[in-house]
């Protein structure tokens, strides 16, 4: 990192806390020696829970975190005061997507015997889904998208992608939105077939990362911040493809997926890259989004969320 | 000495050091009673009260911003939109049927098998290690596997509470009758008493006590296992409301909810405080002060 | 004692040890229908103990043991159960607790009680817990009744209403009795047979022949009572003189 | 008749319907003894042995698919591969280190609130209501609100933990407390004994079975709550083990890890028993059968 | 009783109400140090809630209580800590308790117990606790010596042998003596003043001047026996002849 060792010279006493959801990003990032020699020193905690999360960030525990792509934009269209005229309290700065991946997700799946041919088929059927991130942003465009509302569909909330996939898998309900690799069975089997993608829905999924303002107006912490994502963002363009043994590997040992699990997650990750938050189709997306949110009920307020996105680092996520 | 003297006695007063007055105090005694009773009433309230002001004074000083801890204006802002949306009266009826149900079924199950392990030796042997077991089963860990046995309707809701509440209860009547005095369940032995009504004379009533205990805690629990069961395809009832709030990033909510636990808690107590004053009526109440 | 009839508790060689101390060491006893037989013996000697083993709540660690189906106990304490009214531990092996619940009263009113009868056993004074427990054991039926020094909580003149009263029930139920107490008087009053139980065994065993009512004024009275105050440790110039 | 005659009686093999023989028998007896104190531990080891057997039927029949209950077997690969991972090593020393720093500091602030609120009336009426509030805490819900408050370190898992365990333990000491004959205390009034030395020489010791019911107790929510504690920015642990395992589906490594739960469950229960059997030598046990 | 000392319990018109019965109902009672008075009177009658009033564990409802700090009590029942070796109960009030072992030990061995120190109090005899709960009171140096029937669970021998060790303590610490008692033999052996309650108040209150060792040979014994077993409601006849 040649750039961040001119922009401050006492940066190595800046600490760059960024906290991921689970235990396999700091491993690979130490796998891929591309996080070394450091001109700052990082820590990545884990915590698990986009709340959780968003309570480490506002506490100063961390000053990075990974939430979902939309979770920003989620705070934003639920705080009680405009940002817009306030100012945003936490910012997503970066975001990760894996295009034409194998197995996109979040994806809406349906039991054949539920006989849903096209989205509107889903009046009166019951979909299983679970708040927050990805999946509920796939959810409530999947009802959007139908021309649906909560009150045609019977919605079943659950706890965890978990739940919502057990549930599917023990035909609880009709339809779900999750990943492939949650209901592999069923697909496999041939009981439950994919009826619309996550580009389908106009979700791009994957990963938002997000911070504070104030991490942001520290000049030795926003260099820190560019230096990290330059090197992430390497990190998955380059060493992430090239590199499925050792990735497997980690999400084995320590996610303990299965080597199947571990193979469709390195397939889909191989084709991640982060991308720009400053583009305005991606913040259109978002916009919808969260319009169908509020639509379904899921956010209090319908509000322009463009704020929320900050292209800070755009140019270190995408190179030219 | 005249008796006279006796009545005022002129130094008596002031009693040698080793004379202990223990006549009772007319006037100042009936305000000392009043005073202890009232005193328990009060404190009562003044301690929560207290608190509460504490923590408005936090935030009004600034110890504590609005996000970590909102100040309870705000948390009865909160509350007032909870109950102009209608989710606080949707939500209490649901929530308190579905604790009421699992807490019934969980202490049916948990007094009958505490009963049974206490009393017989064998029921210890066959059912402590399965239910040692039971109630160190993290629940949240399981939630897939109740949806896969038990669905996304009701059950699996009620199950998971009834589950939570078994082993309090059962531990407690266990203990509970374990503590009999065995005496006592001699001399119903030898009058007769066996299994059923022995259990029932002389046990039950003497473990009471005990048992009201676990009744206390599960009754706790069902409050608790609420915000579990609530998440599985809950669209209304306390649970859902904390979890939802907390999914929201929406500390007031979540506050608010504890709130209501709370005051549920509080509810619960009094209940069973009175249950224990009319089931347990013999029962000497002591404190050493 | 009628030696036709056959012995409805019959006890040879009963031992009882704790820890290293045998307790009872030998112990035999027959009793027919009908026998009252007093138990005397110093503090600690195993009087209870033995009671314990005869009422069943105890086994021996050797030794026979043939006693009545139909027990009934005067525990040296009250043994109330604190859960239950005074009128509902009168009749607490009953079957059919509410419908006895006339019985109970006539047994407490036996005792001088029946005002008590709603009272929860704490509030009883000593003497009023043990008439309790003495009407519990009354109201029953019993082949045996073991008392184990049911009057030592009473007052000389409700002591003698109790000796009336078991003397009673013994008339009209007929069971062997075995009472311990640790009145001389009381065993010479009630009893058909005296034993003294000292150092594990049963070391006297002498029957009462002055016919009833007895009188503390007989010679044969004060002269058993000498006897036995003797046996049991009491010099005669100390409290045995009449 | 003669004593040989009682001693071989010739009818008195059938005793008369009313007459009983209690006698000991010898041979049988002792055959009965130990039967009855092996017969707790193998119906101990038994019945949980019986439901594993079970449910590896269940699985061999196909009552339930491999996803959602794996079969015992699968279970044991899994324990293999935590092993031989070094999974389990790590977790475990840090899980217990955790939970046993939690529990002690819970267990202490229960204790010793439980014995102010049982011993003094005034201890009561500040301390009770605060509590009964405090256990109705949903702490599911309230991790993020832990982060705020106390960070990502080691402090909000301990803090968690010990809040868990402080009211069962509070709880049960207090009703201990309150239960202890009201003689007793009186008798070691009148011999001085006030305040501490009245806690320590007469109510302690009589109220230890209940205070010793909440460890127990205790000591399981303690385990519990690492599920929860572990959701915070840890890397090993038996509760990130679970949480991980449920998020990655290793359904089979979630039901090794609430193993794991049983068997620490099991281990804190018999030292409990064997605590309760050193401190309680004084308590006669007993059972109707 | 020494007239020109003054009186360390002085107790006036005390009352005590229970539901709606006045159980005590205005009595009166001096004792000076070194005073020993037997309080008789029938079960139930008050006796033990007097006990209790002076011993600072029940409060009067009406009247006037002085009583010296330092009281020992000798319950009805023996009241044990269950949980605390028989020893550790002897010294249950002590400061130090470790280091007053041995004054454990020589209370016991006085009571004839030295061999159930270490011993539960669930495994004692009911003679054993009562003697244990006596040693417990003995090992304490009282102004005040409050005594419910205190000898009732115990054989004569050793019944004698707990007065001579009572005796030996009143003329030790002299202190101020209240024995309840349904003996009246035993009241008239140990007391110097007796009192029977009965209605709520004291209604017999008898100096005994008969010299010490009184023998129940005495006519002077006899005399007032037939007194006071006339006065508990006791006919001669049956029980009160000598
Ligand atoms: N807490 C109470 N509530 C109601 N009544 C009570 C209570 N305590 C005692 N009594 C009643 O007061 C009366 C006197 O009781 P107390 O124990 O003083 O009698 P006592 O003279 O000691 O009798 P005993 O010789 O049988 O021991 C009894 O009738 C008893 O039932
Ligand atoms: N469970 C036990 N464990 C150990 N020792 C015991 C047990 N039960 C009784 N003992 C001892 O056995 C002896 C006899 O006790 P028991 O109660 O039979 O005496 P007792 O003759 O009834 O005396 P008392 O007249 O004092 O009631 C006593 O020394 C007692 O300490
Ligand atoms: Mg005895
Ligand atoms: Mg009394």
């Amino acid at each position: 990192g040649s750039e961040a060792d001119a922009s401050g010279n006492n940066s190595k006493e800046t600490t760059l806390t960024f906290g991921f959801q689970t235990a396999d990003y700091p491993a690979l990032l130490e796998e891929s020696g591309l996080f070394e020699d450091l001109p700052y020193k990082l820590e990545t905690p884990v915590i698990a829970g986009p709340a959780a999360q968003i309570s480490a960030l506002y506490s100063q525990a961390t000053d990075v975190g990974l939430v979902g792509e939309n979770t920003a934009a989620f705070e934003a269209a639920n705080a009680a005061d405009d940002w817009n005229t306030t100012g945003p309290k936490v910012f997503t700065i970066a975001g990760f997507t894996a295009k034409n991946a194998p197995y996109p997700a979040p994806s809406l799946f349906v039991k054949k015997s539920a006989n849903i041919q096209k989205l509107a088929d889903l009046r009166g059927k019951s979909i299983a889904y679970n708040f927050g991130g990805n999946i509920y942003a796939g959810y409530v465009k999947v009802l959007a998208n139908a021309g649906l509302t909560v009150n045609d569909i019977k919605p079943v909330q659950l706890p965890d992608n978990q739940a919502a996939a057990a549930a599917f898998s023990a035909g609880q309900v009709d339809a779900v939105v999750t990943g492939y690799a949650q209901i592999k069975r069923v697909v496999d089997s041939g009981e439950a077939v994919r009826l619309a993608t996550n580009e389908d829905l106009g979700v791009d999924g994957g990963a938002g990362f997000i911070t504070r303002p104030d991490v942001l107006d520290d000049p030795a912490k926003l260099a820190a911040v560019r230096d990290f994502f330059g090197r992430f963002s390497r990190f998955y363009r380059e060493w992430y493809p090239a590199n499925e043994a050792a990735v497997e590997k980690v999400l084995q040992s320590v996610l303990k997926q299965t080597p199947e699990v571990s193979k469709i997650n390195w397939e889909n990750g191989a084709k991640g890259r982060l991308y720009r938050v400053g583009d305005s189709a991606f913040i259109e997306r978002q916009q919808k989004i969260v319009d169908a949110a509020f639509a379904a009920g899921g956010v209090k307020h319908q509000r322009d969320i463009k704020a929320v996105f900050n292209p800070i680092v755009d140019k270190e996520s995408v190179p030219q | 000495m005249s008796v006279s003297e006796l009545e005022h006695p002129p130094v008596a007063a002031t009693p040698p050091a080793a004379v202990e007055d223990l006549s009772p105090r007319g006037g100042r005694s009936r305000a000392g009673v009043a005073w202890r009773t009232y005193r328990g009433r009060v404190l009562r309230i003044l301690v929560p009260a207290l608190l509460i002001a504490l923590w408005q004074a936090s935030s009004a000083l600034g110890w504590a911003d609005e996000f970590t801890l909102p100040p309870p204006s705000r948390i009865l802002d909160a509350y007032g939109e909870l109950w102009s949306n209608g989710d606080l009266q949707a939500a209490l009826p649901t929530s308190l049927q579905r604790a009421g149900i699992g807490l019934a079924l969980g202490v049916t199950i948990g007094l009958a098998l505490g009963l049974f392990a206490g009393l017989w030796k064998i029921g210890e042997e066959v059912f402590d290690a399965p239910l040692q077991m039971l109630r160190t089963i993290p629940f949240i860990a399981v939630v897939p596997l109740f949806i896969t046995w038990f669905g996304i309707g009701e059950t699996p809701k009620l199950t998971l509470i009834a589950a939570a509440t078994v082993f309090p209860m059962y531990l407690n009547t266990y203990h509970g009758v374990r503590g009999v005095d065995k005496k006592v369940i001699e001399a119903g032995q030898t009058f007769g008493l066996t299994g059923w009504r022995l259990a029932t004379r002389v046990i039950l009533p003497t473990a009471l006590p005990a048992a009201l205990t676990g009744l206390r805690y599960a009754a706790g629990v069902s409050l608790l296992a609420l915000v579990l069961a609530e998440q599985i395809n809950a669209l209304e009832g306390i649970g859902y409301l904390v979890n939802n709030a907390n999914q929201n990033q929406r500390p007031d909510i979540v506050i608010a909810g504890i709130g209501i636990y709370a005051l549920l808690g509080i509810v619960v107590d009094v209940l069973m405080r009175l249950a224990e004053h009319f089931a347990l009526p013999w029962r000497p109440r002591v404190t050493i002060g | 004692m009628s030696p036709s009839a056959e012995a409805v508790v019959d006890i040879r060689g009963v031992r009882r040890v704790f820890g290293d101390r045998a307790v009872l060491n030998g112990v035999d006893l027959r009793l027919h229908q009908g026998d009252v037989v007093a138990l005397l013996g110093p503090s600690g000697t195993g009087k209870t103990t033995l009671l314990r083993i005869l009422a069943g709540l105890d086994a021996a660690d050797d030794g026979r043991v043939l006693v009545p189906k139909a027990r009934s106990v005067v525990f040296q304490e009250p043994r109330l159960v604190p859960a239950r009214r005074v009128w509902r531990n009168v009749v607490l092996g009953s079957r059919h607790v509410r419908r006895d619940r006339s019985r109970a009263v006539r047994a407490l009113t036996e005792v001088g009680l029946a005002s008590h009868q709603n009272a929860w056993p704490v509030t009883l004074s000593g003497g009023e817990a043990q008439r309790v427990a003495l009407a519990r054991a009354l109201a029953t039926e019993p082949g045996l009744l073991l008392l184990d020094e049911p009057f030592a909580a009473l007052d000389a003149l409700t002591r003698i209403r109790m000796h009336d009263l078991v003397a009673e029930l013994i008339g009209r139920h007929n069971p062997a009795v075995l009472l311990v107490t640790h009145d001389v008087d009381e065993a010479i009053l009630l009893a058909d047979r005296i034993l003294i139980l000292d150092g594990g065994t049963i070391g006297v065993d002498v029957t009462v022949d002055i016919e009833k009512p007895r009188q503390r004024t007989d010679g044969r009275f004060a002269e058993l009572r000498a006897l036995l105050l003797g046996r049991l440790g009491v010099g005669q110039a100390t409290a045995a003189a009449p």
